[in-house]
């Protein structure tokens, strides 16, 4: 039983097939690029899995579980965490509280116990700002700590968005082009961030057009176009698949 | 962009402050053009403050601008003729905007400015809910609501009086009319609002005591732009008359869309709150015809000199028309409840509060302009229905009926 | 930062303090009466309300008066016609509006933007009608009365002082809970709805649960203050809770910031002072001027806030707080801590 | 019959001013994502204007163009003063900006006019029309008619001219609107105008039928909206529909169930209609501009 396992998905915007019959696979521990020309439908995907959108057919099941059509909140609580290609922060929070924010699910303060600071609001206050200052650490955010994230720059602000989800200590993790905008060593830091967490047993999907990135960090890529899964396999022999080629050429020439 | 926008409010001040002349040129053009003082003595001395709690701005204003032209009239008048005890009268004039918070407020600043009595507020949820804040200040305070409910039971409000007739005595004297033409079967149509509420409860009452049969009881909205809906609903139950309970422009309207898309050709009655030459104005035409039950100012020229109210119409009636142009239906409460303080101070011969009431309490008949008021200790109306009378209207003047 | 917790606490201290120090002020002041203070006080309660689902949900209400309303009537007929002791009668009214937030919350959160103000401005007009209409419960556009004063064990609030002190209190109390929200796991999550409701969903915040939990939560402040309100007057008619008394509260939650637990009360203090000041003073200027000149002011105000302090007085207060600082420690450059100094004066 | 006929009568004439303060509801609205809480407001600058300049003496005709050029200047100083310089605030702000407006005009009126109801005669004179035993009265078939008038023009001006076109492609996509070169700020500026005109139009004729005060804005601010969420807030055709639909279930409501309720019908009304069917009850028949 694999991590996560999407089977035969399809959506459709109108008379549009975004994703057409798309099945594919990630493996805990193990780091899966999804690629493709621009419109492929892998933000599509992305959606599908983390609950924003509800294919017309096909199942996406996590740990064996059947999660299609789940709502978004309910799929993040099991543990799947994503970011967006938007970023999508919380406009002027601090970077602390952004990941705070992240630990929604570990923690379980309601709002009355907050209102009249009963006991446990003080514990998970307690354990999540230890285990935020850990993460921050690990990511070198401790020094922007209690900036604002507006005040942050960009490259900052995209990890910013990866400490949020990695906050929610998913086992699963969907990145939505995490290196987009960043410099190259920006997006090298980043690769070897996500080859330190498979190793620990996080599953990661993301999304990337960085193909240096996808090349030397990734174990797993699958290749999208026009909704369909056009080849998948380890880096190496995906690179050199003539369909692929063909596609991003098309691209290329259009 | 920047500049621009600058241009767009520098426009916009200009306008303003044009706008701002304009109405304080119209400020100045309604001053005081007093006649030379004829009279004798200045009032001297500290002057006594007087509190006018009115909704000048809001769902109640169509009164609130009668009650204080009155107000402003008789203060005039006052201290042209030596003020009130040899001391001239300062009235504090607020505009409570109609909000019954407001006017609770209103009510407490205007007792710590120091005024010896108030007057208003002009509306019964106003003066419900400033009524906490008079009963503490103690001093006296002449309410123009309508409902009995704000001097009745008048153990539990000892300081509070009222000069409008209580709905229930504009339907005795509308009945006293009905009974001489034989009308049984009534339909009623009120405005959905404080007002229109009280005449409903009187007319419910009077149905209760067997005295009249409601066959139709319609509300409409008091913006409500056509109400003959409910017009075509009353006259499906054929009354024989149509009683129209409602303040302008909902009085005016409901005798509009009677006469002119219905043509009912059954009496309809107005109370004395459709408002006088607002309701000639707002009905035209279709106003002719129509009966209203009011206090005799309406018709102060009518009245014959053997009238007890003669006189005090006479002057009230003169100052008025002078002034403003054209009589109000409201005006007349406010300038009783003035007048009836300054009686009372007189007699007191002092401002003490307890005095004043005491003196209003056993002062016998006051001639007012509204009525002949007779208050008592039981008694902080003292009105009688009979002093209501029956007018109506014939080539855009009103005429006495009876 | 802002203010540490106890620092937190110190300046509460000193608010309440100000709030006490208001009454001779007050007593001082030509146009300002003790009675003024309660409803300032009474208008900056169920404005916070108003402030947490604006501000800290990002959603608007444009029918915040018939919570209000709700709680006054609540007490106005429990206490007055089945003598109820006040505080049940209070509890009572909260609970209620709570649940018809909640509710409405449920139908009305799946709208956007306009349409969702429009449905809390329909849901308002709604409730108007049904208080006038409903008269054998209401007593129609009569209202009702004989409301006793709020009594609990020793303490009786007759009179304005007393009133305001416990509705100050009462106040301290409400940006304490909501300032306790804030820095809390729920609180953090409102906030994060109001700025992005996909990410806030992307961490497994329930976004409909969430909004209609500070829905709720904002109809018991203003169910509180409604409650106190009655107590107060004694009486409740219809025209307190029609739609212009929820614009006032609008106005009063913009105008004083919507990013802040202080908007509410310096929104609702600038509007007691704009309209007690322009009623005293106008008429000096203009013969014969009504209540019209203090509306334009009013409506004005509000334009000219919106458009040049767009996070309202709070908001204007705190840059100036911070600029102060600046200037006091010699030009430094802006740390971080400064910039949030302006983010949040929570 | 004839008293459910006499319903339907009352109705069409009180929808058609609904419908007409809808219609600049909805240009707004399309054009600038905007919900104009002012928008009754300019219907009752213009009455009131109106009235002032007949009663001035001013022919009937002149006096009611100014008094409808002077409601769309109102327009235009909303756009200009206040909406165009906060175009880059949030829509909650922007919505609460419009409340501000409003409110400053209700008291600019009450300061110029005073709280006294004034009206004047209808356009033409003469006892109402008999259909099938309802009476209509004169103003009404004017009021009618002027809206009729109104449809026609407003659908010429968005299907043959050239400012028409831009504005209705600036409803579907500000931005792609943008990068035709129309100019997004432009269009509001009309918008606010033309609709302040459309109200203005309503309110002149309005005024014989009831009369005019200053604070007649709320209430048919809030019938216009009313009117133009039952058509779905997409179309000036929708909201005159809907606007003649509130208009007659009120009256019949009126005649059948509860005067009391009646103001009750038009906000449930409102208040379902945004709960169950956001996008109107006559999306379906995509009567979009035209």
């Amino acid at each position: 039983m694999s991590l996560l396992e999407v089977e035969g998905v399809t959506v459709a915007f109108g008379g549009l097939r975004a994703l057409d019959g798309v099945s594919m696979k990630v493996e805990a521990g193990k780091v899966t690029a999804l690629i493709g020309p621009n419109g492929a439908g892998k933000t599509t995907l992305l959606n599908v899995v983390s609950g924003i959108l509800r294919p017309v057919r096909g199942q996406v099941r996590f740990r064996g579980r059947d999660i299609t059509g789940w709502p978004q909140h309910k799929v993040a609580s099991l543990g799947i965490a994503r970011t967006f290609q938007d970023l999508q922060l919380f406009g002027n929070m601090t970077v602390r509280e952004h990941l705070l924010v992240g630990r929604y699910r570990l923690t379980h303060t309601s709002l009355v116990e907050a209102l009249l600071r009963l006991p446990r609001h003080f514990r998970e206050e307690r354990e999540s700002r230890k285990a935020v200052d850990a993460l921050l650490a690990r990511l070198g955010l401790s020094d922007v700590a209690d900036w604002p994230v507006n005040a942050l720059p960009y490259g900052k602000q995209r990890l910013v968005g990866v400490a949020r989800a990695l906050a929610l200590e998913p086992a699963l993790l969907l990145l939505d082009e995490p290196t987009a905008g960043l410099s190259g060593t920006e997006a090298e830091e980043v690769g070897q961030l996500l080859g330190l967490l498979a190793r620990e047993g996080l599953g990661v999907l993301l999304v990337e057009h960085h193909v240096g990135l996808v090349m030397s960090y990734c174990d797993w890529v699958v290749v999208l176009d026009h909704g369909l899964v056009i080849a998948q396999g380890v880096p190496e022999k995906v690179q050199s698949d003539p369909h692929v080629i063909e596609a991003y050429l098309g691209e290329e020439a259009a | 962009m920047k500049r621009k926008l600058r241009f767009w409010y520098a426009t916009a001040l200009l306008m303003a402050s044009l706008l701002f002349l304009a109405a304080c040129a119209g400020g100045e053009e309604e001053a005081p053009r007093m006649p030379t003082p004829t009279a004798a003595r200045q009032p001297t001395g500290e002057p006594i403050k007087i509190g006018v709690n009115i909704e000048q701005s809001g769902a109640a204003s169509v009164q609130g601008e009668a009650y204080v032209r009155a107000a402003t009239l008789w203060q005039e008048k006052v201290n042209r003729e030596g003020g009130i005890l040899g001391r001239p009268v300062e009235l504090v004039i607020v505009d409570n905007k109609s909000d019954p918070t407001e006017a609770a407020v209103l009510t407490r600043r205007l007792v710590q400015q120091g005024v010896v009595a108030i007057v208003g507020p002009g509306t019964s949820p106003t003066t419900l809910a400033a009524m906490n804040a008079i009963l503490e200040s103690k001093i006296p305070v002449f309410s123009m609501g309508s409902a009995d409910s704000i001097v009745v039971p008048v153990e539990q409000r000892p300081n509070v009086f009222k000069t409008p007739f209580h709905a229930s005595q504009n339907v005795e004297a509308i009945l006293v009319d009905m009974k001489r033409r034989g009308i049984q079967r009534i339909g009623l149509l009120t405005v959905n609002n404080p007002y229109g509420e009280s005449g409903l409860a009187a007319w419910r009452a009077a149905e209760q005591r067997g005295e009249v049969q409601i066959v139709a009881a319609e509300k409409f909205e008091a913006n409500a732009t056509d109400v003959t809906p409910q017009l075509t609903r009353i006259m499906s139950a054929n009354p024989q008359a149509v009683v129209v309970w409602a303040i302008p422009p909902g009085a005016p309207l409901a005798r509009r869309n009677a006469v002119e898309n219905l043509r009912i050709n059954v009496p309809m009655y107005h109370d004395a709150g459709a408002g006088a030459e607002l309701f000639l104005r707002l009905a035209g035409q279709s106003a002719e015809g129509a009966f209203m039950i009011h206090p005799k100012t309406l018709v102060w020229d009518q009245i014959p000199p053997t009238d007890r109210q003669y006189q005090v119409l006479q002057e009230f009636g003169r100052l008025y028309t002078q002034r403003y142009g054209e009589m109000s239906g409201f005006a007349s409460y406010v300038w009783d409840a003035l007048g009836l303080l300054k009686a009372a101070i007189e007699k007191a011969g002092s401002t003490d509060p307890q005095a004043i009431i005491r003196a209003l309490e056993t002062m016998g008949e006051y001639v007012g302009a509204t009525g002949v008021f007779r208050m008592d200790p039981r008694d902080h109306l003292g009105l009688s229905a009979s002093d209501l009378v029956l007018v109506t209207i014939k080539n855009g003047k009103w005429q006495l009926v009876r | 930062m802002g203010l540490n917790r106890w620092g937190f606490l110190a300046f509460l201290v000193g608010i309440f303090g100000l709030g006490v120090l208001l009454i001779p002020v007050a007593d001082a002041l030509p146009f300002l009466t003790r009675a003024n203070l309660v409803v300032f006080a009474l208008h900056a309660i169920a404005a916070m309300g108003l402030t947490l689902v604006m501000g800290f949900a990002g959603q608007v209400s444009l029918g915040h008066a018939a919570f209000y309303g709700v709680g006054a009537y609540a007490t106005a007929l429990l206490t007055a016609k089945l003598e109820w002791h006040p505080l049940l009668a209070m509890a009572t009214g909260a609970v209620m509006a709570a649940i018809l937030a909640a509710l409405l919350g449920r139908v009305v959160f799946r709208l956007r933007g306009h349409f969702l103000a429009m449905a809390t401005l329909a849901f308002g007009l709604v409730f108007y009608v049904v208080m006038r209409g409903w008269d054998s419960l209401t007593g129609g556009n009569q209202g009702t009365g004989g409301i006793p004063a709020f009594a609990l064990g020793g303490l009786r609030l007759d009179s304005d002082t007393s009133m305001y002190l416990f509705l100050w209190g009462v106040l301290m109390v409400g940006i304490v809970a909501a300032r306790n929200l804030i820095k809390s796991r729920p609180g953090r999550a409102l906030v994060a709805v109001g700025a992005s409701e996909v990410a806030a969903a992307s961490v497994g915040i329930d976004v409909a649960r969430a909004k209609m939990s500070v829905f709720a939560l904002g109809a018991i402040y203003a169910s509180v203050a409604g409650s106190l309100y009655a107590h107060y007057v004694t009486y409740v008619s219809p025209d307190s809770f029609g739609l212009l008394p929820s614009l006032r509260f609008l106005v009063i939650s913009t105008v004083g910031g919507i990013d802040s637990v202080w908007g509410a009360p310096l929104g609702s203090a600038v509007v007691v002072l704009l309209t007690e000041g322009t009623r005293e003073v106008v008429p000096k200027f203009v013969s014969g001027a009504t209540g019209s000149y203090e509306i334009v002011a009013y409506g004005l105000a509000l334009v000219l806030v919106l458009l040049f302090l767009p996070r309202g007085l709070a908001g204007g207060l705190a840059l100036v707080v911070q600029r102060a600082n600046e200037w006091l420690r010699g030009r430094e450059r802006p740390t971080p801590a400064a910039v949030l100094e302006e983010v949040e004066l929570r | 019959m004839s008293e459910f006929l006499q319903f339907v009568a009352s109705g069409i004439g009180q929808g058609a001013i609904y419908g007409l303060v809808g219609v600049g509801f909805v240009i707004i609205y399309n054009v600038t994502g905007i919900i104009n809480f002012a928008q009754g407001h300019y219907l009752m600058l213009s009455a009131l204007t109106a009235v002032s300049l007949r009663e001035a003496g001013l022919p009937a005709v002149p006096a009611l163009l100014v008094a409808i050029v002077a409601g769309a200047l109102a327009g235009v100083v909303t756009d200009r003063l206040v909406i165009n310089p906060a175009r880059r605030h949030s829509p909650l702000m922007l919505i609460i900006l419009t409340v501000g407006v409003a409110i400053a005009l209700e008291g600019l009126a009450l300061l110029i006019w005073g709280v006294n109801p004034r009206r004047y005669g209808p356009f033409t004179a003469g006892p109402p029309l008999e259909v099938a035993g309802a009476a209509i009265s004169r103003q009404t078939l004017w009021v009618l008619g002027v809206t009729l008038a109104m449809a026609l023009a407003l659908w010429w001006f968005f299907q043959r001219t050239l400012v028409g076109k831009a504005m209705q492609a600036c409803a579907m996509n500000r931005d792609a609107a943008r990068l035709q070169a129309i100019n997004p700020a432009q269009m509001s500026l009309y918008a606010f105008t033309m609709a302040a005109a459309v109200a203005g139009v309503a309110g002149v004729v309005l005024v014989p039928i009831t009369s005019a005060y200053y604070d007649m804005g709320v209430p048919f601010g809030l019938k216009g909206f009313t009117a133009a969420v039952i058509g779905g807030l997409v179309s000036p055709f929708g909201a005159l529909a809907g606007g003649l639909s509130l208009g007659v279930a009120e009256a019949v409501g009126v005649g059948y169930v509860s005067s009391a309720m009646a103001e009750g019908v038009a906000f449930t009304v409102l208040a379902l209609m945004l709960v169950l069917r956001p996008e109107g009850l006559l999306a379906r028949v995509r009567m979009r501009w035209a």
